[in-house]
């Protein structure tokens, strides 16, 4: 599929696209949008995008609730999407780039299977109930293990890898990337699982809008899920210019960008279709539901969740990706 | 006629303001402020805000349920040992900077390095050498706190009257008397203004000590229903650490009153 | 070297009598870069238990020779010595009373009467015992818990007196400290500080602006010219004590004195005041 | 004798130190701290640690990509003018505290709480009003700097002299001179250790302010480089920050000579 | 009211000739919740352009009364006139020299002059002419840009005085301007006072704790009793002006005065020692 980029006459009137992602610098799994950047994905479209890099899910969020408009699209993880929607924003997730989870589980050499993990110390940034800690707690269940079984350290996010290193703690779940780069530092470390594996039905992220800027200007942002869902596509075929990309913005090393792509790349992080389907999404909210993130009674409905339509235009535009276990 | 003999008598014309006491002045203040920001909250209507009425229930709520309670305890004691720590080390140590040219010149360096240094770079330090528990916290707040004291500390021994000093030695006073005749009282009034500042600073150090470190109490409800957009809960611990300062700062008005009466004594008449 | 703690009448064994306590060698002073010359060569020599009283005109260096006489500040040139030892630092048998008071301001009166005693490390009973007799003796009685801002200029004054004469040193060095007082008061201070000198006997310098004051109170009188500062002149007072200040008034020597005294003052008064 | 006439003449007895100057001292204390550094850094030798040599290569390959320049001025800009807002508000109404006692009591609570709130309580409000570029970042580097200056400043009014603001009512001063004849001059040394504490917070707000809206300059390196693991270049953006505090508050010392004057003619002699 | 300003030698159209200028009323202050009593009923009338001096014992309330007079603080009970208004704050045609020297030490000599001339708004030329005149008339050119700290007690008290004299105040309230001079420098500073108020007549009241001074400044001396202070004795001292200095100190007029305050003062310190 070649790409033209930004060529034509589409270039002259480029309209400006703020994004807010969630992490700095970013991780791999959130480079799509960069992607459709750079590549002159988002040109094609008449897209320009201004993209604004935060710390946590949160922060990108209130961006977009409150930035006077200059954010049209955030890309939180799914808690605080959730808890923002059950106190009654009108949020609406448009797509995502990642449905599945793209993080792993990194501990000690002592720790060969999970059932080892017995009466270790577990970090888990957060606390109870936070990202960390639910996934931590997926892969103690999938080995019939639970909380009670180990100790949490709310550690900070900033002290994850020192704590590591420094044997405080035992186990973490962190990005690939992260991981790597900690047995960088600490080349005992070992991967126990790949948690896409071990919870396939999670849902991670998605692009979030307002229901005011979907009724402001919703040719622009079929434009964006299109552009972004072409992104995710391209990445799977262009590996090199990917990691390429990846280097320039996540800033670890190549090594480790290159390690981190062929795991998520292998795993299906990034959906090629719509991703969102109302399985995922519902479970996902179930989910919360269950981890106290939000009570049952303000549960939103995928309805209230997800505005489906541009994914379907652009599936509609696309085409449908087929053939592969990953393609989702 | 002795320095600063009359000082601060009546400092600045006070008046009464229709007649209304200090007390009716504050609360009468305060509500406006309650009742502006419950208009307001209302009317914005957004999940990035809440309002007063809002953040009580949510109180009662998070009171009732023993959480609040909970969390509070672990915060205080951090709060308490960074503080105390930081009075105990930064005062003498100022004083120490403003009559030691040589310590002056050799810590000044440091102070201001150390004063602009975001807690990020120091966190893994801390982490090495002490950990993530309340040990790596107290430093952390401790550190948060020592630079106001220390450095007004050191501004009032500078300004302490250079004639009073010269009766000081001219009666042979040894340096330790001079400091507890002279060089404190008189550098009282930056010492309280250090105090009153750190202790501001400690609040927040006490929070963001737990935002670095392992996530516990106060900091730790913050994070959370920051992160799940209650904003009403996550009122409820802001609130709290907002009555601490006004607390706090109240209390160190009654000590200051206990411990340099001259400074009130010569305001009443 | 004493540090202080007398109470007899008897003369201490120290100092000779007849011999100098005070030496004051050809002192210099310069102030500052650009250089406000205080004092230039200025030599004075103050027999054990002499009282001598300094006088000159406004500016000419009184205060800055009492600030070196007690080691808070270095002469340029020359030096002083205090019973036979020169001076580099405040010694506690020395005391001072201050021009402009020097009362901590968050110590009551009584505080600042017992400062000097507490800061030599003397005993409290010690102190309990002398603070009251040194209020007494300054007519503050009912003020011990006053602070200095309570007080008029003149009290205040006499509770800087207080606090050098409660240490009992062997010198004393008082700047003008009678300034801010009425007549009365002044002459009443005046026979106190004589009663004291009488029953513990020490060597003082007495700068005053008041002649009469000073051939009541002085065994002689030191005139200093105009800044830069130099003794011009020493007056022996030559009269029997103890001195009525009544009688004394009356006295052609006083009138003779005064008469020397005022004319020599307006001479370097009169020629200074061009600058 | 007037009022703190001779205030500061040497303050402190200083002593030369084998007659050593004072920049001697620091430039000697500098090097001892660096050289320890180096040795503990290379000793530990821990991914988590690192020592100056490191520090300076990694300075010298951000400085020769332009990274660090193009970081450095966004910052500075956020930090200039939110510093300079604090000075500007926060002196008068600080005096304005100290001066009216119906103001001093109105605003008092609100100090006193603002300066205890942690800053992701207000973060979505400053969202809310200013978006999360400049605009807002000003504003928090703002709330940093505005309390040590703003309490100090207040503290030094009370300080001011009684006797000296009765001679200025005396001769009739207006309200507005007095502050300019009296207030502000004897309150120089509170508010100049104010500013001085400001500083130090301001480059810290600078960059906290950075992490909470979005990440850009200094900010963006120290997080960007932590995350990563890249401790030397991480201590780049933090050495530049300590030279920062060192080198504003050598500037706020010379101003100081400029501005006050008196207090350093006092301390020659 | 005027507001400061004149520069001829006519008498000012506003108060007659002989009226009272100030009018002192049955002043009571006390201090503090515990009550220092420091005036009691005090009255006290002076006329236009006299020169009105007080003498009192240390503490007796010479400068509480001066500072009710000037509007500083309120008085527990009575009133204050100044040229028939009842004074109720600070006014601009009546200028006060402190006890206490009261100059900004962040301010040159000059700029201390040059204060009330500032704070009243006047114009910068009339500054630049008046603050080199007054700067002379005290004696203390060349030191135009020093700072407080760097002058001796008496040349701090001199700029205090040119303060209050710039401004060319209409009443002028002087608490005791000359107490830190010697001799001589004080009576050089009397003879210029007279010369200003010759060419520019004032209201003048005058603590002073010198008889002589008194005797030779006043038309009238007013003797205060001790703490509560009253007036106890107004003086008529009818002597003609100009008065020569060594003159009156030969007459007899003077020594009948002098031995009469001096009794009065006696009795009033000496009883008020007890307490
Ligand atoms: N710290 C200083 N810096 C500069 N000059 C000073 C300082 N102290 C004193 N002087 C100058 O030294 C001279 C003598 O001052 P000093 O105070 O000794 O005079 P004095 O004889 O005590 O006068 P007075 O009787 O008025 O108190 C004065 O001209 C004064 O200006
Ligand atoms: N602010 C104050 N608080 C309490 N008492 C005061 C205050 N000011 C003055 N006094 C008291 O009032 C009395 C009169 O004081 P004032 O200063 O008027 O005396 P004075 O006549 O000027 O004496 P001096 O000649 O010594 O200057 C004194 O007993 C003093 O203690
Ligand atoms: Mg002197
Ligand atoms: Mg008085």
């Amino acid at each position: 599929l070649a790409v033209t980029a930004g060529s034509g006459a589409a270039q002259q009137k480029l309209k400006i696209v703020g994004f807010a992602m969630p992490t700095t610098p970013p991780n791999l799994v959130h480079i799509p949008v960069w992607v459709a950047q750079e590549t002159g994905i988002f040109a094609k479209y008449g897209i320009d995008a201004k993209i604004f890099t935060f710390e946590g899910g949160p922060s990108a969020l209130r961006a977009l609730i409150g930035g006077g408009g200059q954010i049209n699209v955030a890309a939180p993880g799914i808690p605080p999407f959730v808890a923002a929607l059950s106190q009654g924003s009108e949020l609406k997730a448009i797509g995502t780039y990642a449905v599945r989870h793209p993080v792993a589980m990194v501990v000690q050499d002592e720790i060969k299977r999970c059932e080892d993990l017995r009466g270790k110390k577990i970090g888990t940034p957060g606390g109870t109930g936070a990202y960390s800690e639910v996934m931590a707690r997926g892969m103690l269940q999938s080995c019939g293990l639970s909380p009670r079984d180990v100790s949490y350290v709310n550690i900070a996010t900033a002290a994850r890898v020192p704590a590591l290193a420094t044997n405080q703690i035992d186990a973490i779940v962190l990005h690939v990337d992260q991981v790597y780069e900690a047995i960088k530092i600490k080349p005992s470390l070992h991967i126990l699982g790949h948690m896409a594996q071990v919870l396939p039905k999670g849902w991670y992220a998605a692009y979030v809008t307002t229901g005011d800027q979907i009724r402001d200007d919703p040719k622009l942002l079929e434009n964006v899920v299109m552009a972004l869902m072409e992104a995710n596509r391209f990445i799977y075929q262009n590996r090199d210019r990917t990691v390429d990309i990846g280097v320039k913005y996540t800033k670890f090393s190549r090594d480790i960008v290159e390690k981190t792509y062929d795991d998520l790349a292998r795993i299906g992080i990034w959906p090629v279709n719509e991703g969102l389907s109302p399985d995922v999404v519902t479970a996902g909210i179930e989910t919360e539901v269950q981890l106290g993130t939000i009570s049952a009674a303000i549960k939103p409905t995928y309805e209230q969740a997800v505005q489906w339509g541009f994914l379907r235009a652009a599936i509609t535009k696309l085409g449908r990706w087929t053939g592969d276990a990953r393609w989702h | 006629m002795s320095v600063a003999a009359q000082r601060g008598r009546a400092a600045g014309r006070r008046e009464g303001a229709a007649g209304l006491s200090p007390t009716a002045i504050r609360v009468l203040s305060v509500m406006v402020g309650v009742l502006a920001w419950e208009a307001y909250g209302r009317v914005l209507h957004s999940v990035l805000f809440t309002y007063p009425s809002a953040v009580v229930r949510a109180a009662y709520e998070l009171i009732a349920a023993g959480e609040l309670q909970f969390y509070l305890k672990s915060s205080v004691v951090v709060l308490s040992l960074g503080l105390v720590l930081a009075i105990v080390l930064g005062i003498p140590l100022g004083v120490l900077m403003g009559r030691r040219a040589v310590i002056e010149h050799a810590v000044d360096p440091y102070v201001n390095a150390l004063y602009a240094t975001p807690l990020v770079a120091v966190i893994p330090v801390i982490v090495v050498w002490l950990g993530f528990q309340t040990k790596a916290k107290v430093v952390l707040v401790f550190l948060f706190c020592i630079f106001p004291i220390l450095i007004n500390t050191y501004q009032g021994v500078k300004n302490t009257d250079a004639r009073l000093v010269e009766v000081a030695r001219s009666f042979c006073s040894k340096e330790w008397r001079l400091w507890r005749d002279l060089i404190l009282p008189s550098s009282a009034p930056f010492i309280l203004a250090g105090i009153r500042l750190a202790i501001g600073r400690g609040l927040i150090g006490m929070v963001v000590a737990e935002f670095y470190t392992t996530i516990t109490g106060l900091g730790y409800m913050i994070v959370q229903y920051a992160n799940t957009f209650r904003m009403d809960r996550l009122f409820v611990p802001v609130v709290v650490l907002m009555m601490m300062g006004v607390a706090l700062t109240g209390a160190l008005r009654y000590l200051e009153r206990r411990i340099a009466p001259w400074l009130y004594v010569a305001r009443e008449e | 070297m004493r540090s202080g703690g007398r109470t007899g009448t008897v003369p201490p064994p120290g100092p000779t009598v007849g011999a100098s306590m005070v030496v004051i060698d050809q002192i210099t002073k310069n102030f500052g870069r650009a250089g406000t010359a205080a004092l230039s060569s200025c030599s004075l020599d103050v027999p054990v238990n002499e009282i001598l009283c300094v006088i000159g005109p406004s500016g000419c260096g009184k205060t800055t020779l009492l600030r070196i006489v007690d080691g808070l500040i270095p002469a340029d040139e020359g030096r002083v010595l205090i019973n036979g030892t020169e001076v580099t630092a405040p010694r506690p048998d020395v005391a001072m009373v201050f021009q402009h008071f020097g009362l901590l301001p968050w110590k009551t009166v009584q505080d600042n009467v017992a400062y000097g005693l507490r800061v030599q490390g003397r005993a409290e009973r010690e102190i309990a015992d002398a603070v009251p007799r040194y209020v007494d003796l300054i007519g503050l009685r009912g003020f011990e818990r006053s602070y200095p801002y309570q007080l008029s200029g003149g009290m205040q004054q006499r509770v800087g007196l207080a606090r050098a004469l409660a240490v009992n040193p062997m010198v004393l060095l008082m700047d003008e400290p009678f300034g801010s007082l009425d007549a009365q008061t002044r002459e009443l201070m005046q026979e106190e500080l004589l009663r004291v000198w009488r029953s513990q006997p020490k060597t003082m310098l007495f700068v005053t602006h008041s002649i009469g004051e000073a051939v009541i109170l002085g065994d002689r009188v030191a005139l200093m010219t105009r800044r830069p500062g130099r003794v011009k002149e020493i007056i022996e007072v030559g009269m029997s004590r103890p001195r009525d200040p009544e009688t004394v008034r009356r006295s052609a020597r006083y009138l003779e004195l005064r008469e020397h005294i005022w004319h020599q003052l307006k001479v370097e008064v009169l020629e200074g005041d061009g600058s």
